[in-house]
């Protein structure tokens, strides 16, 4: 089997995308709290009752919270977990880790980097900078190493942490696979050189012309990409740069408590057939 | 003439004060009071410095300043984008010449808790996590934080979890300004509606108060930056910070 | 027909011939013959495979073909730039299908040395060095490699220099094909104008033969893929492959 | 003193530019082989008579062959050296390390990449994929150090690379000193992450807006840039893409042996004011 994704016909719905994804898998989420993430994706692994999954991100949010409220999360490994744009912590993830029903393998962003970085350069582990004194290193039974050469501190190293998809929403996509983002890439870049395998929800597709004409910005090149959606708008609730902002209202009601306020929630995502 | 001065305006003040001329700063995710700092510094001091965000921003011209601290606006009209890996990268290699840093809890040696409160595995509260601090404070030059609220149930004498060690450069709370000194906090200067007793009572560790006092009022500048900033008051609002 | 197959054709056409359909395929600098087989197997044959080089392109369609197999017409017209952190951390990583690298000493198990000819120390030449071989001969899931000349001081029993270890999947001469079979470089075909016996002759390390015969010619779309890539005979001039 | 380069008036001609590097002084050198090396800055160094400078950089071979030549080379840390576009070998190059003259420490372009990646990480070493049963670590003292987790193969590590100074030669820098490159930035990146400062010498200097309209292009943010110089058609006799293509004439030319062809060469680089 080759190590890529060649040729055409890699574009699916965001619902087939989803059902790629088994029970149990672990799943690298692009983006960053409530800006430019898979959401249209997440929302569909709720709906096709997803159990297990483990979710790798170093600053998840919504993401994470609505995938505990629905109980698809199996176990987290995270840096910081926040709604953030003044909505605080995210209930449904606090709720979920403080009842046990979630595992939470506890990161510096940096940390959760390092081990991306150690799957994405194929050696069993990474230096990680900083981390002296802190108790995290010692919850995840990490080892710090002494320099070899003497020269520098020890150095605390984090395991490869190699997830089984990246799953990036992006803001351009070609036929090919090809992925643009506009603005800041947040982690998805290393999360799409750690993971097995990538997949993609654009904002909307583009002639490969249009990549062509500046191959410096291609984010993620198209073999490393296995299959891809467009779904106009999917980063709703959360903003796509420069297309549109957070939609702060519809975070407001998706903390309403209770399973219809969920319901209504999944109802109107763009990916859903249904009207905001 | 200031004749009162919201704890909110003295949060966002005292950080901006942190800030030196040229130098590399930083504000992350989770941090609307440190950005509005490093915005309102870039318009009241005539010394310019390198305003790097987690947008990926460096010396943004923001449309708009957005209520979450992490939003693209933040990297708008900026020349490069400096993303997430590398502001971190620069931290490590010692190059991050001031951070601002989140903290739930905080000790008297400026070490951070934003894990948990309670026992880390049955945790009463679970805190939004390790974030940018456990790797950053111990590497960036200085890390200043803040709280909304100043309470011994946030400056203790003991973490429930110590997360970030290394030691914040300075905190601000709604009454007090604290800098490190001989590793550890030391008082700096009280909001001038408050007091030195106040701020004693009000915190669980105890600190060194040599050659404090009341806090330098806000400059014109800094009152007229900070109402561009917030014009319709709404960052005041949301913040809720009170005195007391 | 066929009738005579020049050195330079044999090498090109056998590099090619190693290319898998839809595999990710790598040429680097120094790697004149690599680049033409990647391009001559884009043109020859039916089955695409994924194209990527050291200048960072990515299927490119270059406007010419260049000296410099690093020359940055190679990502012409490519939908991305791959650079070189890139495609090294995808070989380290176990995803590069197929590389090819130079070397200029091969041992009986495939391992290269392109380090110097003589002590490292004292050097009576010193070559290019450790380049992308080290790391990439025993990560890659396939490397192949070439030589213009085909004798004793080349396919040694004993190399002066191990500069990378981990054994070819197959060499390319301009009289032999080899491929790697239990560890050990064995003898797939020779030049039709070649024997077993002169391979034998000009080879420094003993190799398996079993199942070894004349090399199948090329076949019109080679031939004329080939014609196409080097129209004016400037690459196989410049390239200098004798058969003897 | 902060630690980035903050402010305008940043330009120097490249004379100046050279003249802030003193003998001894390590540099990474940005390019590969023939293509978009900083060469006016290194045929500088020669005119300015720097001596026992380190020299760091994956794929050297033009450059470093002509600072062999001149004597201004102590040591080089590379991958693979050679002049490359059928020029074989870099003869004043070869010279220099079988007569004892100049240092060398052999690497794969990996491992000194590894290296350049300790420093840019803030980490002693850099863990190395590949490199098992290669003779170069052995040379070089490095280390293989065991998975103290248990799960990966054992891993050499390479010790943290600092170059004084990164010297890139870019396509287009603007007032501030921001730094973008078409094409492929060969090792760019990390050499201007690991270095302590970065040089550079642009093909031309635009307005900051063009940066602006496209800042993911950047491939250096200013304040990371200490100085930089404007000299078009400075990667000569290389190329730059898409300026101009190698000038094999003026390469084969350099190579004629003897003190008046170098003086000959070096009269007519761009840089020079006389005329190719």
């Amino acid at each position: 089997m080759s190590s890529g994704f060649s040729g055409k016909h890699k574009r699916v719905s965001v619902q087939e995308l989803a059902a790629m994804v088994s029970d149990g898998t672990s799943l690298a989420l692009g983006g960053s709290f409530l800006h430019r993430g898979p959401f249209s994706f997440v929302r569909e692994l709720i709906r096709q009752k997803k159990r297990g999954l483990e979710i790798i991100k170093q600053s998840p949010g919504y993401d994470i919270d609505i995938l505990c409220r629905a109980g698809v999360a199996g176990k987290l490994r995270a840096g910081i977990v926040a709604m953030e744009g003044n909505f605080g912590l995210a209930p449904y993830y606090r709720r979920a880790i403080e009842s046990g029903q979630v595992e939470l393998e506890e990161h510096a962003c940096a940390s959760l980097t390092a081990g991306l970085r150690a799957a994405a350069f194929g050696v069993p582990f990474q230096p990680c900078g900083g981390l002296h004194g802190s108790e995290i290193p010692a919850l995840n039974g990490w080892k710090c190493l002494d320099d070899p050469y003497g020269k520098g501190d020890s150095v605390w190293v984090i395991p490869s942490i190699q997830p089984d998809y990246a799953v990036i929403h992006a803001s351009e996509v070609d036929e090919w696979g090809n992925v643009r983002v506009a603005g800041t890439a947040h982690w998805d870049r290393i999360m799409s050189r750690a993971a097995k395998s990538v997949l993609v929800v654009a904002e909307k597709e583009v002639d490969s012309s249009v990549f062509a004409a500046e191959p410096e910005a291609t984010l993620v090149p198209y073999f490393m990409v296995e299959a891809y959606a467009v779904v106009q708008g999917g980063a709703w609730p959360g903003s796509c740069w420069p297309d549109y902002e957070i939609d702060y209202p519809a975070v407001e009601a998706y903390l309403q408590p209770g399973d219809e306020s969920l319901a209504a929630h999944l109802a109107v995502g763009p990916e859903a057939g249904g009207s905001k | 003439m200031n004749t009162s001065w919201s704890g909110f305006s003295y949060i966002v003040v005292n950080l901006a004060r942190f800030i030196r001329p040229n130098e590399i700063t930083f504000s992350g995710v989770n941090s609307t009071l440190p950005m509005l700092a490093c915005l309102l510094a870039k318009k009241a001091y005539d010394e310019d410095f390198i305003y790097i965000n987690v947008a990926g921003g460096v010396d943004p011209r923001p449309s708009q300043v957005p209520l979450s601290s992490s939003d693209p606006v933040l990297a708008e009209h900026s020349a490069s984008i400096f993303a997430n890996e590398d502001f971190y990268d620069l931290c490590t290699r010692g190059r991050m010449d001031l951070t601002f840093l989140g903290a739930a809890q905080i000790d008297g040696e400026g070490n951070a808790n934003n894990s948990v409160i309670g026992d880390w595995h049955r945790p009463k509260v679970r805190l939004p996590g390790g974030g940018g601090g456990a790797v950053m404070l111990p590497t960036a030059r200085r890390a200043c934080t803040w709280r909304t609220e100043h309470s011994t149930r946030t400056f203790v004498e003991q973490l429930h979890f110590r997360t970030s060690a290394g030691g914040f450069h300075g905190v601000v709370t709604p009454i007090a300004v604290f800098v490190k000194r001989d590793g550890r906090l030391a008082l700096q200067s009280w909001h001038p509606e408050s007091s030195l007793d106040e701020v004693r009572q009000r915190t669980g560790f105890k600190f060194d108060s040599q050659g404090a006092g009341p806090t330098p009022l806000p400059t014109e500048r800094e009152v007229h930056a900070l109402a561009e900033l917030d014009a319709d008051g709404q960052f005041e609002r949301d913040a809720k910070v009170a005195l007391r």
